[in-house]
């Protein structure tokens, strides 16, 4: 049962790696990046939401703050890709650390609203930064992907490479699911007080999910904008994104590894042909939030929950 | 230093109403511990009220105040049977996103209708210059309709039936519900009291600076800020948290780049929670 | 016998309210101590006091030689004390297994978790509950989730387990099966404080038990010698016919 | 186990039916499709839509008029157009659907530079000819692209004639600079105080403002405090409009006030006297009578769309036709819709139209930047009581004598 999860992410990379790139199908890989994206970010905000019961509303800073680190190392400092994504990440899950030790004193729906203040003060500041180009934010040249061959080329190994974030993230998901640290954080999402009681540590161990929770989104920021090209931190630390990453969890279902992806890349689809189809493209946000509302009020477990509940002997199989 | 004081005065009038934005915000929270993602959205509709009233139909700003409200109050009360109802049991995740769906669809159909376009309503009081600085008539009118429509609040709140019967609803849902209280009914009034509040605060923001369907946005988000300085759940703490949200930034600008505010205002949103997971000013109740 | 804890001038105020006031007061390796008193004596608060999740004013906590004093909770239940709690408080989103795994994991013995789950299944086994072990904790009765909850702290394999009335809301043949399970834990050398109304059980069970009143220790010795304090009979146990009922069923 | 696998599956697979539902159509032989996105919603939408209103006016006249000549053939063009929501989220995603589903021969950029940047990694690698409107910032223009087009002048050279004015008019006047803290407004910014170090004009007031800013209260109570006589700065319609409306309601005493874009439209005389005596550095202007070699006039042009859209053009209107008409242009020179052809007649244009002179840099570092276009000043002012527009600069194209001082 363990290895079939294994099997499944590894099928689901492949397929993610291979079905643009044996036809060279830029349309379709540009597709499945923003689904890889949102994999990532729903997964990752999995492990906070799903696993500890903690609600980042403000998730997309980890996104942002790792797309400037990613873009002033690579652009502005001259570092190889390969290094400054994994450094943005680090940086990340650092000031992350930093971050959680103030505001993980707070539960429930405060926690929440100081993730969104983080958000927005750290908007604030980096708009007047002048060492990340202040609201001008940074622009990479054409030039900065010669190094990889080029753009052409480029925006292949950076897809590559989001591919291989989202598999580390589904990796990670499933890892600390079934570890002896993701039953600590279990225990914190029903009941912090009992599980204190029990021996798990909460504080140090909701710092550390936050912290990890930071560090691939982060990786994803870096390679998203070191592809658009441009940086701005009203993109960066867009608000709405945050709150989309939310949607995917919950449509897909909070706590499992499967709902998170499977929620994410549906909801992704669903934004795009919203988006590009002439009779929703005004209404896409009504019909996704009426979409949202039916999932709160009458299947708040989402498409795993929903799963599990008829056929509870998916329960196992799906952890 | 005239213009320190200036800037001040100005702070403190449009501090009012971001109190009165802020006041339907907490009270809500304050009574069903809900904290309400459809304010921002409720906002901009009192904002489009007011200027299709005054716009449209001629009606004059102050007095199109009331089918403001009125409307709030009543959408508010919908919205509460339809989408509040059912989660206020369940943990805060479910409450924050049926309130935050409530938001992308009214802003999603504001969005078709009006577009994301700036909407202004056009009409001007005369002001008063102090040492070539004016304060606008209508920074002065708002204001003081905040702090009436606060002090109204609080008199119902204290002095009327209904409004015991909310308060007795805060403090403890079982309770009142033994002592032949209809807790929902009473819930879903706080709620449509909280939106009809957003929406009048809407209208009065209108009067004074132009607006958009997202324009809500902004104020939801001070909103938080204010109701965390001012306590959770405290409507005269929220009045007050908003004068002095007003105060501060009055205050600063004179010495910093504008650009600087936001960052002031979230880190002390940020350290305020934290460390007064209270308020500055008083306790988590609505009493 | 040497004492596994020793309390002494333990003393705690909410405002200005003095629950629990200079308790003092010993539970021996492999012994059975009850603690009595009428509602609001402070009983609750003592074992909040002892495995932290209160700080205590004044006084001191030792267990088995270490002054745990004032240590968080998850530090105390590592050195090997286990309590379960007054109103249940199960992970109701996991199933009974996980529950008594995660009392295991992060108990005195630090297991991994393949361990842990060998572990948490004897002990499921132990208290009778083998056959819910794949339940969610929510779905269960609320006998069960009182066994879940003793069977959850038992996994923590310590060395004093603290009882809070584990025994209220049961009916008589729960409660008798109940008490097979903490006769069952002594018998494993796990010393026990308990927190108890049912006197019938309390003066079965107990080796010794204390009395505590307005959070001051108001008697201490065997069930019988407590029960013929009339100090306690007045505070407490009111009829001094029912005392020795409770003393002539034992 | 297995029954995960099949719905994760059928769920790739029902999403890959939504992603490809549209099979690309090939471009029929006889129609140029070009593509873009529009900024339908979000904070650039009304600067956006003109520039659409634009384009649509020349595509529908070129239509009417049997299509694009090519030769000895004619091709009729056909527009797809997505919304990226004044976001730079998806734009590389619609781009690439653009050119590789939708088939576009040729792609106008986004509105704004930031997402014409990002658009332009994809553009470029398919080298694809992308004209750009609204994307004024000069450095968009030294990433190395080959094919970006710019029809605007540069934002550096936005606020240049105002500072000229401030010089003429009263050499020792107190300069408040005040804008909208976006890359844009910022570049322009920046541009403009250097130019009043250049000219020894004292800068009291430099203060960017968040682009969503509606109270604009502590910058004019600030710019009250410095003493400032001209304020210029700005940055699009909703703050320019806004700031214009509250510097009147607060009767900040200003000599000469001078913002960008928002005044241009037509939709700024609706603040009424408050409109009255500001300042907009134009890329257009009705009146701006400008000999065209190619294509209509600038009355020809400002009565076609007002005919159809019912109001005055802006210059982010007129700029869209013009981005069309030099498309045009180019390809009729090219005798060929190949992409490379066409880069060729653009690096070659030197023509004149009702926009004004259009040339476009063509050395590497800079290329595709606008080098030949200039802009003029133009003045709210109020005659018989009408708010008319007015170009008070430079004095070739004056058609009234600037209002200075305003108080």
């Amino acid at each position: 049962m363990r290895h079939a999860m294994f099997w499944l992410i590894v099928a689901t990379t492949a397929v993610f790696a291979l079905l643009p790139a044996i036809g060279g199908d830029v349309g379709l890989r540009e597709s499945l990046f923003l689904a890889a994206i949102a994999i990532i970010l729903a997964s990752n905000l999995n492990l906070m939401i799903g696993y500890t019961g903690y609600v980042n509303f403000g998730n997309i800073v980890f996104f942002g703050l790792g797309g400037y680190f990613g873009v002033w190392l690579s652009a502005v400092k001259g570092w190889p890709l390969l290094a400054a994504v994994p450094a943005a990440g680090v940086a990340v899950s650092a000031v992350a650390l930093l971050f959680g030790l103030g505001i993980l004193r707070l539960r429930g729906a405060y926690f929440a609203l100081a993730t969104i203040g983080i958000n927005e003060a750290v908007q604030a500041l980096v708009s007047n930064l002048d060492v990340w180009g202040g609201s001008t934010g940074i622009y990479l040249s054409l030039a900065s992907y010669q190094s990889l061959g080029g753009a052409r080329q480029a925006l292949w190994i950076v897809y590559f490479l989001v591919v291989a974030v989202m598999a580390a993230s589904l990796f990670l998901s499933w890892r600390i699911r079934n570890s002896k640290f993701g039953l600590g954080l279990f225990a914190i999402r029903e009941d912090e007080d009992a599980a204190a009681v029990l021996g798990v540590r909460p504080a140090t161990y909701k710092a550390a999910i936050y912290s990890i929770s930071g560090f691939l989104p982060a990786a994803a920021g870096a390679l998203f904008f070191f592809k658009n090209g441009v940086i701005q931190p009203d993109q960066a630390f867009d608000l709405t994104l945050s709150t989309e990453a939310i949607v995917m969890l919950m449509l897909g279902g909070q706590g499992s590894v499967v709902g998170a992806a499977l929620g994410a890349f549906l909801y992704e689809q669903f934004r795009g042909y919203l988006l590009t189809s002439p009779m929703f493209s005004d209404f896409h946000l009504v019909v996704a939030g009426l979409l949202l509302l039916l999932i709160v009020l009458f299947v708040p477990g989402g498409l795993m929950g929903w799963l599990t509940q008829r056929w509870p002997w998916m329960r196992g199989k799906l952890q | 230093m005239f213009g320190v004081l200036a800037s001040m005065v100005d702070g403190v009038l449009v501090g009012a109403v971001y109190g009165l934005a802020a006041i339907g915000l907490t009270l809500i929270w304050g009574v069903m511990d809900i904290i309400n993602l459809t304010h921002g959205a409720m906002v901009a509709l009192g904002m489009f009220g007011l200027y299709l009233l005054f716009g449209h139909l001629g009606l004059p700003p102050y007095a199109a105040l009331f089918p403001v409200a009125a409307g709030g109050f009543v959408l508010g009360v919908v919205v509460y049977w339809i989408a509040v109802h059912r989660v206020i049991n369940r943990p805060p995740l479910m409450s924050l996103l049926a309130t935050f769906a409530v938001n992308m669809v009214v802003i999603g159909i504001g969005t078709a209708v009006w577009s994301t376009s700036p909407y202004n309503v056009a009409f001007a009081v005369p002001g008063i210059t102090w040492h070539g600085f004016t304060f606008t008539g209508a920074h002065i009118l708002a204001a003081v309709v905040a702090v009436l429509i606060a002090a109204a609040l609080y008199l119902f709140m204290r002095h009327t039936r209904l409004g015991k019967a909310i308060r007795a609803v805060a403090s403890n849902r079982q309770a009142a519900e033994l002592m032949g209280i209809p807790s929902h009914q009473v819930l879903a009034i706080a709620f449509g009291l909280g939106i009809g509040l957003a929406a009048v605060a809407g209208g009065l923001i209108a009067t004074l600076f132009p607006f958009t369907v997202l324009s809500g946005d902004d104020y939801q988000l001070k909103s938080f800020v204010v109701t965390v300085l001012g306590g959770l759940g405290n409507p005269a703490g929220a009045l007050l948290g908003g004068v002095l949200l007003g105060l501060i930034e009055g205050g600063v600008t004179p010495f910093i780049a504008v650009s600087w505010t936001p960052v002031i205002e979230f880190a002390l949103f940020v350290v305020i929670l934290i460390a007064f997971p209270q308020g500055l000013f008083g306790r988590r109740t609505a009493r | 016998m040497t004492a596994l804890l020793e309390v002494s001038g333990l003393s705690r105020q909410f405002g200005g309210l003095t629950a629990v006031k200079d308790v003092e007061f010993s539970v021996a390796e492999g012994e059975i101590l009850g603690l009595i008193g009428p509602n609001g004596a402070g009983k609750s608060t003592i074992f909040n006091l002892i495995n932290g999740v209160l700080v205590p004013n004044a006084g001191r906590v030792v267990f088995g030689g270490t002054d745990i004093t004032g240590w968080p909770p998850y530090r105390v239940v590592r050195q090997g004390l286990a309590r379960t709690h007054q109103i249940v408080r199960p992970l109701n989103d996991m199933t009974v297994l996980d529950n008594c795994v995660v009392g295991a994991c992060f108990g005195r013995d630090d297991m991994p978790l393949a361990k842990a789950r060998e572990s948490a299944r004897e002990i499921l086994d132990f208290v009778g509950m083998a056959d819910r072990a794949d339940t969610l904790a929510q779905h269960l009765t609320i006998a069960h989730k009182k066994r879940l909850e003793v069977a959850r702290a038992l996994c923590a394999r310590p060395r004093l387990l603290l009882l809070d009335e584990v025994l209220a809301g049961l009916n008589p043949t729960e409660v008798g099966r109940m008490i097979e399970v903490f006769k069952a834990i002594r018998g494993r050398g796990v010393a026990i404080l308990m927190i108890e109304h049912l006197m019938q059980a309390i003066m079965s069970l107990s080796d010794r038990v204390m009395v505590l009143n307005f959070g001051a220790k108001l008697a201490e010795g065997t069930p019988r010698d407590v029960v013929d304090d009339p100090a306690v009979v007045e505070a407490y146990l009111g009829d001094p016919d029912i005392a020795r009922k409770l003393m002539e069923d034992r | 186990m297995r029954t995960s696998r099949k719905v994760f599956a059928a769920a790739i697979l029902a999403s890959a039916i939504l992603t490809s539902g549209t099979t690309s159509m090939a471009a029929a032989s006889d129609t140029v499709t070009i593509g873009f996105t529009v900024s339908e919603t979000g904070p650039l939408n009304v600067d956006s839509l003109a520039q659409l209103h634009g384009f649509e006016l020349w595509r529908d006249q070129v239509n009417a008029a049997g299509g694009l000549k090519v030769g000895n053939a004619k091709y009729k063009i056909k527009f797809v157009t997505y919304d990226d929501q004044s976001k730079s989220e998806r734009v590389q995603q619609l781009y690439s659907r653009l050119i590789l589903q939708d088939n576009a021969d040729f792609l106008f950029s986004p509105y704004s530079s930031n997402l014409t940047a990002t658009a332009a990694i994809i553009s470029e690698q398919y080298g694809k000819v992308m004209l750009t409107t609204g994307a004024a910032e000069d450095k968009t223009y030294e990433l190395g692209n080959h094919g970006l087009f710019q029809m605007y002048t540069p934002a550096t050279h936005y606020l240049s004639s105002a500072m000229a004015v401030i010089k003429q008019k009263d050499p020792k006047a107190k300069v408040a600079v005040a804008y909208s803290d976006d890359g844009f407004s910022k570049a322009v910014a920046g541009a403009a105080k250097e130019e009043a170090k250049r000219l020894g004009e004292p800068v009291v007031l430099d203060e960017a403002y968040a682009p969503g800013t509606t109270d604009f209260g502590p910058i004019i109570n600030k710019m009250i405090s410095a003493k400032a006589d001209a304020m210029v700065g700005g940055g699009h319609y909703a703050d320019g409009a806004t700031l214009a409306r509250q510097m009147y309601d607060q009767k900040a005493p200003m000599k000469f006030i001078c913002l960008l874009v928002a005044p241009d439209s037509p939709q700024f005389a609706s603040l009424g006297d408050a409109a009255v005596g500001v300042a907009v550095p134009s890329q257009w202007e009705p009146s701006a009578a400008y000999k065209p070699d190619f294509g209509p006039d600038g009355a020809a042009f400002g009565k076609a769309f007002k005919d159809k859209f019912g109001n005055e053009a802006s210059y982010h209107a007129a700029g869209g036709y013009a981005a069309g008409l030099i498309l045009q242009h180019a390809i009729e020179k090219a005798g060929s819709i190949d992409s490379a052809k066409v880069i060729q007649a653009l690096d070659a244009t030197d023509v004149s139209i009702f926009y004004g002179r259009v040339k476009f840099a063509t050395d590497a570092q800079h290329h595709g930047l606008q080098i030949g276009h200039e802009m003029v000043l133009a003045q709210w002012q109020k005659k018989g009581g009408q708010l008319t527009k007015e170009v008070v600069w430079p004095a070739a194209a004056q058609t009234a004598p600037l209002l200075y001082p305003l108080h």
